[in-house]
C-alpha cells in the first residue's frame, strides 16, 4: 500500500530514554571494575557488590531499553523498516575520517543485551556463595564485571572497532578468569591455550575488518555518511550490489574464522573444554552462555555481509553451514566420552553453537538468534547445577564416575533444575529448546539444506543420549566415591583437570589465613552430600523456570501471535531509500549528506567541534529525506511491500533485498524465508530425542548399573570401537596437532633456527668481514680473538684492525726502507703521470 | 617565515634548559649525591614544566602547521640556520621525551645502578634529554644532524659505564652501528643540498624543491644514504643487532630511555625528512621497508621465542614493534602514517614500562633467567600485575595504546598509497597479522612462567632473598604510575592524538596526494 | 749579462708594518740568544716569559694587519703576499706556538732542558712558519720550509741521552731532507720549465697543458709537502718521530708544522698549479683516501697514546686532504680552500688540547699506555671530561668542534657533485666511524675500567697546562656550537694571486 | 749550449744519490748521498738560469747551498750524539720504535 519510501518520511518512530541512552549499559560494569580495582579489598563485601549492583544496574537498564524498543517496533506499521537506535561520538580520527564509538541498537542488540545482563546477575549472585573465602575472591569479581563490561560494549557496538574492543577484552577476562587459580601449571596453560586460540582466530577479525573497511568507506562515506567500520553502513554495503565479490567474500570468510576461533567451532574448539579449568561461574557465564555465542552474534549482526560473502541460501553449501554441521556432530560425539561432568556441557555447548553456526549458515537467522537466547538460560542453569553439585556434594570434584551418582535424594532442588534444563536441551516439547533448536532444524531444511537437516537430527538424537547418560551418572544409580561421602584427599590429585585445580584451589583456601574457606571446604567434606545453601539455589530455580518459560516468546507453533521474538527482533528487509543511489556522483546529494552527517564524517579540523556533537536519533533522516524533495518512488515497491502486508509466515517475500540489487534505496536485512511450522515434523524430532533418551538410558543402566558382562569393557575387547572410543579419548588428535606439532614446531626449532640465524649470520655478517680476514692469517686469530673478547672493536672494527695489523709491517722503523717506500711512491706516481701525460 | 606564535623561546628554552642544569650540578661536589639529583630533577621538572605550558599554548586547530617557529642565522656560510618549530608530529615525541627523562630520573633516586656516581649519571640524562628534544624540533637538517648525534655520547657511557657484564662491547656495537649510519646519512643530507643548489639545509625548502630538482634515480641513491642512518636507529632487520646487546646490557634507564624514545628518532628522520623531501625515492623503496618491516616483525617475534632472558626478550619484542611501526611508514598513506607515529608513542610508553618493570624484577631476584623466575604474583602481586597489564598492552589489546599503534597500521597495509603494489602490501597485512598471534604468543608466555606458578625453590621464602624481594616501592609508583595512566588514556580515547597527529600526517603526505 | 740585470735593479721599498710579525719574531729570537748567554743560570726563568711575550707581541701586528682596511699588502714584486689567508694562519701559527710554549713551561722545569736553545729554536721554527704563510715564490717557500723544519729537527732529539728521542730526530731529519731534496728536483725542473721562480708566473706559464716533464715536476713539489703533512705513503717518519720526540715538542709538530705543511701546499696548489689539477686532483684523491684509511688502521693496532694520536694526525691529515681532491672542480676550489682552513684551525685547538692532557695524566702516571687511563674518571673526573670531549672533537661528534671541520671537508667534497667525490665522500664517512674504534678505546678506558695500578691520587694541573687546557677546550667548544665564527676566518681567507674557477 | 748534458749530469747524480739514500746504512754516507741530491739540484737550476737568462736560478742555487751546509751541520751533530749513545752510526739500529 505505501512504498517503504514515502513512509520513511512519514513514520516517526517512538524511542525514549533507555533506548536512547543504551551505550551506558556498558559504562556501568566498566566504573565498577574500576571501583573494585581501587577499592574493593577495603569493601565490606570485598568488592562483589560493586560487580552486583552494576549488574543489576545494567539489566534494569536493559529491560528498560527493551520495553521501549518492543514500543518502538509494535508503534510502528508492520512492513516499515525499523531504524536502530544510533548515536556516535569522535573516537578516533584517521586520513581526515573521524571514526566513531556509541550505539547500534535494534532487536538483536537488545536481546544479547539482556541476556548477558541476567546472566551475569545471576551468575555474581552465586558467586559471591560458591568462591567464598578465595584468596582472590576480589579479583575475580573484578575479572566477571570487567567481562561483562565487554560483552556488553561488543554488543552495541556502533562500529567494527568497537566491537573488537569489546570482543578482545572478553578475550583477556576469559584468560583471566579461566587462570583464575594460576598456582595451578594446568590453569595457567588452559588459560593461555584459550587465549592464543582465540587471538589466532583474530586474524581473521584484522584481516577482515581491513577489507571490509577499504572496501566498503568510500561506498558508506558516499551514500551514508558513515565510515566503512559502522556496522549499519556494512550492513548496506553488502546488500547494495557494488561491492566486488572478491573483497566481501575475503572479508566475510576472514571474519567467519574469527568466529570459528571465539565459539569454538571445529576445527579450533579444543580450547574451549579445557576452559573449564576456571571456576564453574565462569564456565556458566563465559564459556556457555555468553562470551562463546560472540562469534554467533558477529555473523548474526553482520548478517548481510556473510548473507553475500557466503552467499547464502544461493547454493546448497557454504563454509559456515558446512562448519556448524561438522561441530553439531564432533563435539555431540565427543561428549559421550568424559567423565568430567563440565566437560560434558562444555562439549555440548560446542555442539549447540555448531547449531546455532548451521542456522544462520542456513538462512535461519531468527530461529538461531533465538537458540543463542533460549540456550543461554539452561546451559547456565546446567553448569550452576554441575558447580552445585561439586559445591556442595562431590566436594570438589567434577567426576561423574568417581565421586557422583544417586544424588538426587541429596539435592532435589538441584536434581529438578537440572531435569528441567536437560529436557528443554535436548529439546523437548515445550521446553524452550524446541521452540529454538527444533526451528533451526526445520528452517535449515525448509531452505533446501536437507543433508543438514539430517545432521542436526542426528544431533539431535546424540544430545538426548549424552545428556542422559550424564544425567544417570550423576543423580541415579549408588552413590560412589565423594558422593558416597568418602573424604579421599589422594585421589583429588589425580583427578580430571577441573577437579585438580578446584581442588588446587581448595588448597589454596586451606593455607590462605582464610579461616572461613578452611571450614567451610572441611564441613562439606566430613558430612556427605546435601542440597546447596540458598544463593546458590534460587538462580538454578529461576534460570530452570526460564528454560520452560523462555521458549514462549517465539512460539510458532501455536500460530502468528506467538512469534513475538520474530516481530520485535528480526530486521525488516525493506527498501530504504536514501540520496545518491543511484546517481552518486550529484552536487546536491553529497553536499547534504556532507553537512547532514558532520557526525560521522568530519574533516580533520573540525573534529573538534564535531567530536561531542551527539547524533539526534533521526539523524537517520539524513539518509531517508532526500525522498521529500522528489525522486518519485517505483510504484513496484508498493506492490512489493503490499505482499508483505499479506505474507503469513511461508509468504514468498519478494523484497529486493538480498536477491537483487535495490535500485532506488538500500537495504540494511536481506530478506529471508521461514518454514511453516507443521506438528509432523515436530512429532518426528520428538521421537528421535526420545529414542536417544530411551537408548542411552538402557545402555546405562547396562553398563553402570547391572555391570552388564558384554556390555562392559566392549571398547577393550572389540578392537574397532577401541579405536573409536581412543579416537574420541583424544578429541579427534586435534590437540596433539596443534600443541605438539604446530606450537612446538614454532616455538622450538623455527625460533631456535631465527634466533641462530640472528646471532650466527646476521651478527656475523658484521664481524664476517673480521672472519674472513681471520681464516686468511693465521696469526690474525689472536688480535681477532683478544680483541673480541676484549670487545675493543667488532665487525668492521674488526677488519680494519686487522688491516691495521696487516700494514704494520710497513712501519718497519727502518730509516732506508722508509726512505725506499717515500722514493718509491714517488717513483711510481711519477712514472704514472710521464706515462699518462707523455 | 610566519610566525604563528609570538612564543618562539618555548622551544629553545624547553630544549636547553637541561644544559643549564648541567651547568649548575658541574658546580655540586661528587659527594653531594642528594643534591646533585635533586638539582637535576628540578631541572628535568622545569622542563617538563615548559613543555606542559607549550602544550597548553599550542594551537591544536592548526596541528598540521609548523608553530613557535624560530629561525636564527647560525652557520650562515654554508646556510645552515638554527630553524626549530612544532607541529602535530613532533609534539607527541617531544612532550613524551621530557615526560620520560623525568620519570627515569625519579625512578633512578634509589636506582642508580652500580658503579654509582649519581652526579655523572644524572648529568647524562639531562645531556641525553636535550638531544632528544632538539632533534623532534630541528627544521634544519644541520640543526637535526647535531641533535641527532648529540644523543649518542651519553648513551654510549650510561651503557658502557652503568651497564652490565658485557657492557663494553655492546656500547662500542651500539655507537659503531650508529656511527656509520649517520655518517652516511650526513653524506646523504649534503648530497641533497647540493642538488637543490645549495640554497638551505631548512626542510621545508628541501620539501618545496627537492622533488622536483632531483630526478628519480639520485633521489633514490640520497635515500639510501639516509635510509641506512635512519634504519639502524629504528632498527629495522638486518640493521638490529645493536639493539639485543645494548638493551640487555644498558642499565634499566638507559633501556627505557633507548626504547622510548632513541628508537624514535629513526622513524621519525623517516617521517620528517626522508619521506617528504624525496617522495620519488620514498616511493621507490616503500616496497623493500615494508618486506624488511615485515620481516623485522616476524623475526623479532621469533626471536622473542627463542629467548631466556626477560630483558631480551623485551628487547626483541621492539624489533618487532617497530617493524610494524615502518609497516605503516611503508604505506605512504597518511592512514597508515597515522598509525605509525601513534605506534612510535604507544611503544614509547609500553616498552619503557616493561623494561622498568624487568629493571626491578632484575633488582629483586638478580636475574632475568625466565625459567628461574616463577610466581611473581605470588611474591609480589603488584608487580605482577603490572607486568601482565603490560604484557597486554604490548600484544595490543583494544583499549590500550598498544592497540591503536598495531592495528591501524595493519590495515593501511591492505591499501597503500597509489602506485605501490598493491598485491605485496596485502601479503605483507596478513604476514603482520600473524605477527601480532606470535606476540601474544610470546608475551602470554612471558607471563605465564614469570608471574604465574609457585615462585621457584632458590627464591621461595626463607631462602635469603626475602629481603630484597618486595613489592612495588614509592619511588617506582611515581615513575611509572603516569605512564600506566598514559597507556590507558591513549587506548581508550585515541583521538587525543590522532586529532593532533592526522592534520599534521596530511601536510607531510602532500606529495603522496593524502 | 748578470751585470745588465744588475744595474737595473733598484732596492724594493719594505712595508715594515707588513713584516712586523716576522720582524718583531726575529727581534724576539736574538734577545732570546743573548740573553741565553748572559743570564745566570738562576735567572733563566725569565727566558719563559720571554718567550710567550714575543709570540704575543708578534700577533698584535697580526691583528692590526688584519684591522687595517688597506687589502693585500704585496712585497718584493709579489712574492711575498701579506693577505687575509696568510693573516689567519700566521694567527693560528702563533697562537699554536703560544700554546706549545704553556705546555713546555713546566715541561721544561723539571727536565734537564736548555731553555734558551729550547726557545730559540720553538720560535725560529715559528718564523719560518709566520713566513710560510706569505711565501709566494719558490725560494722563499723553500726557505721558510727549512727555516720551519731544520730547528724542529733538533727539537724532535731534544732529550739528548735518550735512544729514543735521538731515534726521532734521526729519521725525521734524514726522511726530512730526502723529501725536501725530492722536492727542491722538482722545483729545479719546474724553474727550468717556465723561467721563474714566481708562483704567479708560473701559473700563467704552466697553463693547463701538460708534459709529462711538467707533471714530474708538480708531481715532485706535491710529494715534498705530502710528506710534510705526512700524508700516506710519506708518513712513514710521523709515528717514530712523534713517540719519541718529547710530547710538547710532538704537539708542536703534529699541529703547526703540519699545518705549515698545508699552508704550502695549499699556496702552490691554488696559486702556481690551479691549471695542472689533472695531475694534482688524482694525486690528492689517492693520497686522502690512502691516509685516513691507513692512519686508522694503523691507530687501531696502537697501545702507547702518543703514537696512536700520531696515527691519528695522519688520518685526520687525510680528511684535511680531501677537498684537495675535488679542488680543479668550477666553484669548489673557495670551499675546499674554506674547509682546509677550518679543519686546520679545529683541528689545531683540539689536538693541542690532546696532548695537554696527555701531559698532565703522563705527569702522574709516568707511563704513555693507552692502559694508564684506565678509570681516569673515577679520580680525575674534570681531566676525563676535558678529554672525552678532544676525543669526541677528533672523532667528529657534534657539538664539538671537530664535527664540523668534517662537515666543511664532505660539503665541499660532495659540492663537486662527481662520482669520484662521492665515493671518497663514502670513505671518510666510513672511516670517521672506524676512527672511533681507537678514540673510544681511550673513552672506554677513562670511564669503564678500573685503575691499574689502584693508585687514585688526584691529578695535579701546573697553572700554565691549566691554562693551555682552558684555551684549547674552550675553543673547542665554541668551534662546536658556534662554527659561524671560525668559518667566518676560513671564509675571509682569500688567497691572493690564487686563480680560483 | 749543453742543457741537455748538464740535465743529464744533474739527473744521475739524483739517481746515485737517491740509491745512496736507500741502501747504505751509514749514517753520513746517507748524508753525503743527500748532498748529491741536493748538488744536483743546484746543477739543474744553474744550467736552467743560463738557458733562460735570468739570475733567479743563480740566487735559488745560492739559498740551496747555503740550507744545505745548515741541513749538514745539524746532521752531522745528530750523528755524533747517536754515536755517542750508541757508538755506532748504523742506521738499522735505529728501530726501537716501529709497528
Amino acid at each position: 500500500m505505501f512504498s517503504a519510501v514515502t513512509e520513511a518520511t512519514e513514520v516517526i518512530l517512538k524511542s525514549g530514554w533507555f533506548l536512547e541512552h543504551a551505550y551506558i549499559i556498558p559504562l556501568i560494569p566498566a566504573i565498577a571494575f574500576a571501583l573494585i580495582i581501587f577499592f574493593g579489598k577495603k569493601m565490606p563485601m570485598k568488592g562483589s557488590e560493586f560487580g552486583i549492583l552494576s549488574m543489576f544496574g545494567a539489566l534494569a537498564m536493559s529491560a528498560g531499553a527493551a520495553y521501549q524498543w518492543i514500543q518502538r517496533v509494535n508503534g510502528a506499521p508492520e512492513e516499515a523498516y525499523i531504524k536502530p537506535v544510533i548515536k556516535t561520538w569522535t573516537w578516533w580520527q584517521n586520513n581526515g575520517f573521524s571514526f566513531g564509538i556509541g550505539q547500534h541498537i535494534d532487536g538483536l542488540s537488545i536481546t544479547i543485551l539482556c541476556v548477558v545482563a541476567f546472566i551475569s546477575s545471576l551468575v555474581q549472585i552465586y558467586s559471591t556463595e560458591y568462591l567464598h573465602g578465595d584468596r582472590r575472591y576480589t579479583h575475580f569479581f573484578a575479572s566477571l564485571t570487567l567481562f561483562s563490561a565487554g560483552m556488553l560494549n561488543m554488543v552495541v557496538a556502533e562500529n567494527m572497532i568497537q566491537l573488537i574492543l569489546g570482543w578482545e577484552i572478553m578475550g583477556l577476562c576469559s584468560f583471566m578468569l579461566i587462570g583464575h587459580w594460576w598456582e595451578e601449571g594446568a590453569n595457567s596453560r588452559a588459560a593461555l591455550k584459550a587465549f592464543f586460540t582465540t587471538r589466532t582466530g583474530d586474524i581473521g577479525l584484522l584481516v577482515g575488518t581491513s577489507v571490509l573497511f577499504f572496501s566498503a568507506n568510500d561506498w558508506t562515506q558516499k551514500n551514508l555518511g558513515v565510515s566503512g567500520f559502522s556496522i549499519r553502513g556494512l550492513s548496506a554495503w553488502a546488500l547494495s550490489g557494488h561491492p566486488g565479490h572478491a573483497a566481501i567474500t575475503v572479508g566475510a570468510v576472514a571474519l567467519f574464522i574469527a568466529c570459528i576461533g571465539k565459539s569454538g567451532q571445529f576445527p579450533l574448539h579444543t580450547w574451549l573444554p579445557d576452559a573449564m579449568a576456571g571456576p564453574t561461574p565462569v564456565s556458566s557465564l563465559l564459556h556457555s552462555s555468553t562470551m562463546v555465542v560472540a562469534g554467533v552474534f558477529l555473523v548474526a549482526r553482520l548478517y548481510p555481509v556473510f548473507f553475500k560473502g557466503m552467499n547464502i541460501m544461493g547454493t546448497s553449501l557454504n563454509f559456515i553451514v558446512l562448519i556448524g554441521g561438522i561441530t553439531i556432530v564432533i563435539a555431540a560425539a565427543l561428549a559421550f566420552v568424559q567423565t568430567d561432568i563440565k566437560k560434558v556441557l562444555a562439549y555440548s555447548t560446542v555442539s549447540q553453537l555448531g547449531y546455532m553456526m548451521m542456522g544462520l549458515g542456513a538462512g535461519a537467522w531468527l530461529p538461531a538468534v533465538f537458540h543463542i537466547f533460549t540456550h543461554a538460560f539452561f546451559k547456565a542453569c546446567l553448569f550452576l547445577g554441575a558447580g552445585s553439585i561439586s559445591h556442595s556434594a562431590s566436594h570438589h570434584s567434577f567426576d561423574m564416575k568417581k565421586d557422583m551418582g544417586g544424588l538426587r535424594k541429596f539435592m532435589p532442588i538441584t536434581f529438578a533444575t537440572w531435569i528441567l534444563s536437560t529436557l528443554a536441551l535436548c529439546g523437548v516439547f515445550p521446553f524452550s529448546g524446541f521452540f529454538s533448536k527444533d526451528e533451526i532444524i526445520d528452517n535449515v531444511g525448509h531452505n533446501g539444506y536437507t543433508f543438514f537437516m539430517i545432521i542436526g537430527l542426528s544431533g539431535a538424537f546424540l544430545t538426548a543420549a549424552y545428556m542422559t547418560r550424564a544425567t544417570y551418572l550423576t543423580f541415579f544409580g549408588e552413590p560412589r566415591g565423594a558422593a558416597a561421602g568418602e573424604h579421599h584427599e589422594e585421589e583429588h590429585g589425580h583427578d580430571t583437570p577441573a577437579a585438580h585445580d578446584d581442588h588446587g584451589h581448595d588448597d589454596h583456601a586451606h593455607d590462605s589465613h582464610d579461616a572461613h574457606a578452611h571450614d567451610s571446604h572441611d564441613d562439606h567434606g566430613s558430612h556427605g552430600p546435601r542440597e546447596s545453601g540458598r544463593i546458590i539455589t534460587i538462580p538454578l530455580i529461576i534460570l530452570a523456570t526460564l528454560a520452560i518459560g523462555s521458549g514462549f516468546l517465539n512460539a510458532a507453533p501455536f500460530g502468528e501471535k506467538w512469534e513475538n521474538f520474530k516481530k520485535w527482533v528480526e530486521p525488516r528487509a525493506e527498501v530504504v531509500s536514501i540520496t545518491g543511489i543511484p546517481a552518486p556522483t550529484g552536487g546536491a546529494g553529497e553536499a547534504r549528506i556532507a553537512e547532514g552527517t558532520t557526525d560521522t564524517t568530519v574533516p580533520a579540523p573540525d573534529a573538534a567541534v564535531s567530536s561531542d556533537s551527539v547524533v539526534p536519533v533521526d539523524g537517520e533522516v539524513v539518509s531517508e529525506e532526500p525522498v521529500a524533495d522528489g525522486e518519485e518512488p517505483m510504484p513496484m515497491y508498493d506492490e512489493k511491500s503490499a505482499e508483505v502486508v499479506g505474507a503469513e509466515g511461508e509468504a514468498m517475500h519478494e523484497s529486493p533485498c538480498g536477491t537483487e540489487t535495490p535500485e532506488h534505496g538500500v537495504c540494511y536485512a536481506p530478506q529471508l524465508h521461514h518454514a511453516p511450522f507443521k506438528w509432523s515434523k515436530a512429532a518426528m524430532s520428538m521421537i528421535i530425542v526420545f529414542a536417544g533418551m530411551l537408548l542411552s538410558w538402557l545402555l546405562c543402566v547396562q553398563l553402570y548399573d547391572r555391570k552388564n558382562k558384554k556390555l562392559v569393557g566392549l571398547t577393550k575387547r572389540n578392537k574397532l570401537l577401541g579405536a573409536g572410543y581412543l579416537f574420541l579419548e583424544n578429541k579427534y588428535f586435534l590437540d596433539t596437532l596443534y600443541e605438539k606439532i604446530i606450537v612446538r614446531s614454532i616455538a622450538h626449532p623455527i625460533a631456535r633456527a631465527a634466533y641462530w640465524f640472528n646471532q650466527n649470520v646476521l651478527d656475523g655478517i658484521v664481524n664476517g668481514a673480521g672472519i674472513c680476514t681471520k681464516t686468511v692469517a693465521g696469526w690474525v686469530y689472536r688480535n681477532v680473538d683478544q680483541k673480541l673478547v676484549d670487545g675493543a672493536v667488532n665487525g668492521a672494527g674488526t677488519t680494519a684492525e686487522n688491516a691495521g695489523g696487516a700494514l704494520q709491517p710497513v712501519q718497519s722503523g727502518k730509516v732506508n726502507q722508509y726512505g725506499a717506500l717515500l722514493f718509491g711512491a714517488a717513483a711510481i706516481g711519477a712514472l704514472v703521470l710521464v706515462i699518462i701525460n707523455f | 617565515m610566519e610566525v604563528l606564535s609570538d612564543h618562539n623561546w618555548v622551544l629553545t628554552v624547553g630544549t636547553f634548559l637541561p644544559l643549564v642544569g648541567v651547568l649548575i650540578m658541574l658546580f655540586i661536589p661528587k659527594a653531594d649525591e642528594a643534591l646533585s639529583k635533586a638539582v637535576a630533577i628540578g631541572t628535568a621538572t622545569a622542563t617538563l614544566a615548559v613543555g606542559v605550558y607549550t602544550l597548553t599554548q599550542f594551537n591544536f586547530d592548526k596541528a598540521g602547521e609548523m608553530q613557535f617557529v624560530a629561525r636564527h642565522d647560525w652557520i650562515s656560510v654554508i646556510k645552515s640556520t638554527y630553524y626549530i618549530g612544532l607541529d602535530g608530529i613532533s609534539l607527541p615525541l617531544y612532550f613524551l621525551s621530557m615526560v620520560i627523562t623525568l620519570l627515569v630520573m625519579i625512578y633512578s633516586w634509589n636506582h642508580v645502578p652500580s658503579p654509582g656516581n649519581a652526579k655523572a649519571f644524572f648529568i647524562l640524562m639531562l645531556v641525553l634529554q636535550t638531544g632528544m628534544a632538539g632533534t623532534f624540533i630541528a627544521r634544519d637538517l644541520v640543526l637535526f644532524f647535531v641533535f641527532f648525534e648529540l644523543v649518542l655520547l651519553p648513551m654510549y657511557f650510561m651503557i658502557g659505564v652503568w651497564g652490565g657484564e658485557n657492557r663494553q662491547y655492546a656500547s662500542l656495537k651500539f655507537f659503531l652501528y650508529t656511527m656509520f649510519g649517520s655518517a652516511l646519512m650526513l653524506v646523504a643530507f649534503l648530497a641533497l643540498f647540493w642538488k637543490t643548489g645549495g640554497a638551505s639545509f631548512a626542510i621545508p625548502d628541501l620539501i618545496a624543491h627537492a622533488n622536483a630538482m632531483i630526478p628519480k634515480n639520485t633521489q633514490i641513491w640520497i635515500f639510501a644514504g639516509m635510509f641506512v642512518g635512519f634504519a639502524v636507529k629504528v632498527p629495522m632487520f638486518p640493521f638490529h643487532t645493536w639493539l639485543p646487546d645494548a638493551h640487555t646490557q644498558a642499565p634499566t634507564q638507559g633501556s627505557v630511555i633507548l626504547a622510548a624514545i632513541l628508537l624514535k628518532l629513526g622513524t621519525y628522520g623517516f617521517v620528517r625528512i626522508a619521506i617528504p623531501i624525496l617522495p620519488l625515492a620514498a616511493k621507490a623503496w616503500a616496497p623493500w621497508i615494508g618486506l624488511l618491516a615485515v620481516i623485522g616483525i616476524i623475526y623479532g617475534a621469533l626471536g622473542c621465542l627463542a629467548q631466556t632472558d626477560m630483558k631480551r626478550l623485551i628487547a626483541f619484542s621492539s624489533v618487532a614493534h617497530m617493524g610494524y611501526v615502518m609497516l605503516g611508514i611503508s604505506t605512504l598513506t597518511s592512514f597508515g602514517m597515522n598509525a605509525a607515529m601513534f605506534g612510535m608513542v604507544a611503544h614509547g610508553l609500553i616498552t619503557g614500562m616493561l623494561f622498568f618493570v624487568a629493571g626491578s624484577v632484575k633488582e629483586r631476584y638478580h636475574t632475568l633467567e625466565i625459567k628461574r623466575l616463577s610466581g611473581m604474583l605470588v611474591q609480589m602481586p603488584k608487580l605482577g600485575w603490572i607486568l601482565g597489564f603490560c604484557a597486554m598492552a604490548s600484544l595490543g589489546l583494544p583499549g590500550l595504546a598498544g592497540f591503536w599503534g598495531e592495528f591501524p597500521a595493519i590495515m593501511s597495509a591492505y591499501q597503500p598509497a597509489a602506485g605501490l603494489n598493491v598485491q605485496v602490501f596485502r601479503i605483507f597485512m596478513v604476514i603482520a597479522a600473524v605477527g601480532t598471534v606470535l606476540a601474544a604468543g610470546y608475551l602470554l608466555w612471558l607471563y605465564q612462567r614469570t608471574a604465574f606458578g609457585e615462585p621457584t625453590a632458590e627464591f621461595a621464602a626463607g631462602h635469603g632473598h626475602d629481603e630484597d624481594i618486595h613489592d612495588v616501592n614509592k619511588f617506582e609508583w611515581m615513575a611509572w604510575t603516569p605512564l600506566l595512566i598514559a597507556i590507558v588514556v591513549f587506548g581508550v580515547y585515541p583521538q587525543l592524538m590522532f586529532k593532533i597527529l592526522d592534520p599534521a600526517v596530511g601536510v607531510t603526505l602532500k606529495a603522496f596526494g593524502g | 749579462m748578470l751585470s745588465a740585470l744588475a744595474t737595473a735593479w733598484t732596492s724594493p721599498s719594505i712595508d715594515y708594518h707588513a713584516l712586523a710579525p716576522e720582524i718583531i719574531l726575529g727581534g724576539g729570537i736574538v734577545l732570546l740568544l743573548l740573553l741565553d748567554l748572559f743570564l745566570p743560570d738562576a735567572k733563566k726563568w725569565v727566558l719563559t716569559p720571554l718567550a710567550s711575550f714575543t709570540v704575543l707581541g708578534a700577533f698584535i701586528p697580526v691583528l692590526t694587519l688584519a684591522l687595517s682596511n688597506q687589502g693585500v699588502r704585496s712585497l718584493f714584486d709579489g712574492r711575498y703576499m701579506v693577505d687575509d689567508f696568510s693573516l689567519v694562519m700566521k694567527g693560528l701559527f702563533l697562537l699554536a706556538g703560544y700554546v706549545v710554549i704553556l705546555l713546555t713551561a713546566d715541561h721544561l722545569r723539571e727536565g734537564d732542558y736548555y731553555q734558551g736553545e729550547y726557545w730559540f729554536l720553538l720560535l725560529t721554527s715559528l718564523l719560518g712558519m709566520v713566513m710560510m704563510a706569505s711565501s709566494r715564490d719558490m725560494v722563499s717557500i723553500f726557505v721558510s720550509l727549512e727555516l720551519l723544519s731544520i730547528p724542529a729537527y733538533m727539537m724532535a732529539a731534544w732529550r739528548k741521552r735518550d735512544l729514543r728521542s735521538n731515534e726521532a730526530g734521526m729519521k725525521y731529519y734524514l726522511l726530512g731532507v730526502f723529501a725536501s731534496a725530492l722536492m727542491l728536483y722538482g722545483m729545479s725542473l719546474l724553474y727550468g720549465i717556465t723561467g721563474s721562480t714566481k708562483l704567479v708566473e708560473i701559473a700563467t706559464y704552466l697553463g693547463s697543458d701538460l708534459t709529462s716533464l711538467r707533471a714530474l715536476a708538480v708531481f715532485f713539489i706535491v710529494v715534498g709537502f705530502a710528506f710534510k703533512v705526512s700524508a700516506v705513503p710519506f708518513h712513514t717518519w710521523a709515528p717514530d718521530t712523534y713517540q719519541g720526540a718529547p710530547t710538547p715538542v710532538t704537539a708542536f709538530l703534529s699541529v703547526a708544522s703540519k699545518a705549515a705543511g698545508f699552508v704550502a701546499l695549499v699556496t702552490v696548489v691554488f696559486v702556481a698549479f690551479p691549471g695542472s689539477h689533472d695531475v694534482w686532483q688524482p694525486v690528492f684523491w689517492i693520497l686522502s683516501a690512502l691516509t685516513m684509511t691507513v692512519g686508522n688502521f694503523l691507530a687501531l693496532k696502537q697501545t702507547n697514546i702518543v703514537r696512536m694520536l700520531a696515527y691519528s694526525s695522519i688520518a685526520q691529515g687525510g680528511f684535511i686532504l680531501m677537498p684537495l681532491a675535488v679542488a680543479g672542480v668550477d666553484g669548489v676550489a673557495n670551499s675546499a680552500l674554506r674547509s682546509v682552513v677550518t679543519y686546520l684551525l679545529v683541528y689545531a685547538a683540539t689536538n693541542l688540547g690532546v696532548f695537554a692532557i696527555v701531559m698532565v695524566v703522563a705527569r702522574k702516571t709516568r707511563s704513555g699506555e693507552i692502559s694508564s687511563y684506565g678509570g681516569l674518571f673515577s679520580y680525575a673526573p674534570g681531566i676525563a671530561t676535558l678529554m672525552t670531549m678532544f676525543m669526541a672533537s677528533l672523532a667528529g661528534i657534534p657539538p664539538f668542534g671537530g664535527w664540523f671541520g668534517k662537515f666543511t671537508a664532505f660539503q665541499s667534497l660532495v659540492s663537486a657533485g662527481t662520482t669520484w667525490s662521492y665515493v671518497l665522500a663514502i670513505i671518510g664517512g666510513i672511516n670517521s666511524a672506524v676512527a672511533f674504534g681507537y678514540y673510544g678505546k681511550i673513552l672506554r678506558e677513562m670511564w669503564m675500567k678500573p685503575v691499574p695500578d689502584g693508585d687514585t691520587t688526584p691529578v695535579t694541573v701546573y697553572s700554565s697546562l691549566g691554562v693551555a687546557l682552558g684555551i684549547t677546550s674552550i675553543s673547542t667548544l665554541v668551534l662546536g656550537t658556534f662554527p659561524g665564527i671560525v668559518i667566518h676566518f676560513g671564509d675571509i681567507a682569500g688567497l691572493t694571486g690564487a686563480f680560483i674557477k | 749550449m749543453l742543457l741537455n748534458e748538464f740535465l743529464m749530469l744533474g739527473a744521475v747524480l739524483f739517481c746515485i744519490g737517491v740509491y745512496g739514500v736507500i741502501v747504505r746504512k751509514n749514517a753520513v754516507l746517507v748524508l753525503m748521498s743527500i748532498e748529491l741530491i741536493l748538488n744536483s739540484v743546484n746543477i739543474n737550476l744553474l744550467a736552467f738560469s743560463l738557458r733562460n737568462n735570468s739570475v733567479d736560478g743563480h740566487t735559488f742555487a745560492l739559498y740551496v747551498i747555503a740550507v744545505a751546509a745548515a741541513e749538514v751541520g745539524v746532521g752531522l751533530a745528530m750523528v755524533l750524539l747517536m754515536y755517542r749513545n750508541r757508538r755506532s752510526v748504523g742506521l738499522d739500529e735505529l728501530s726501537e720504535m716501529k709497528g
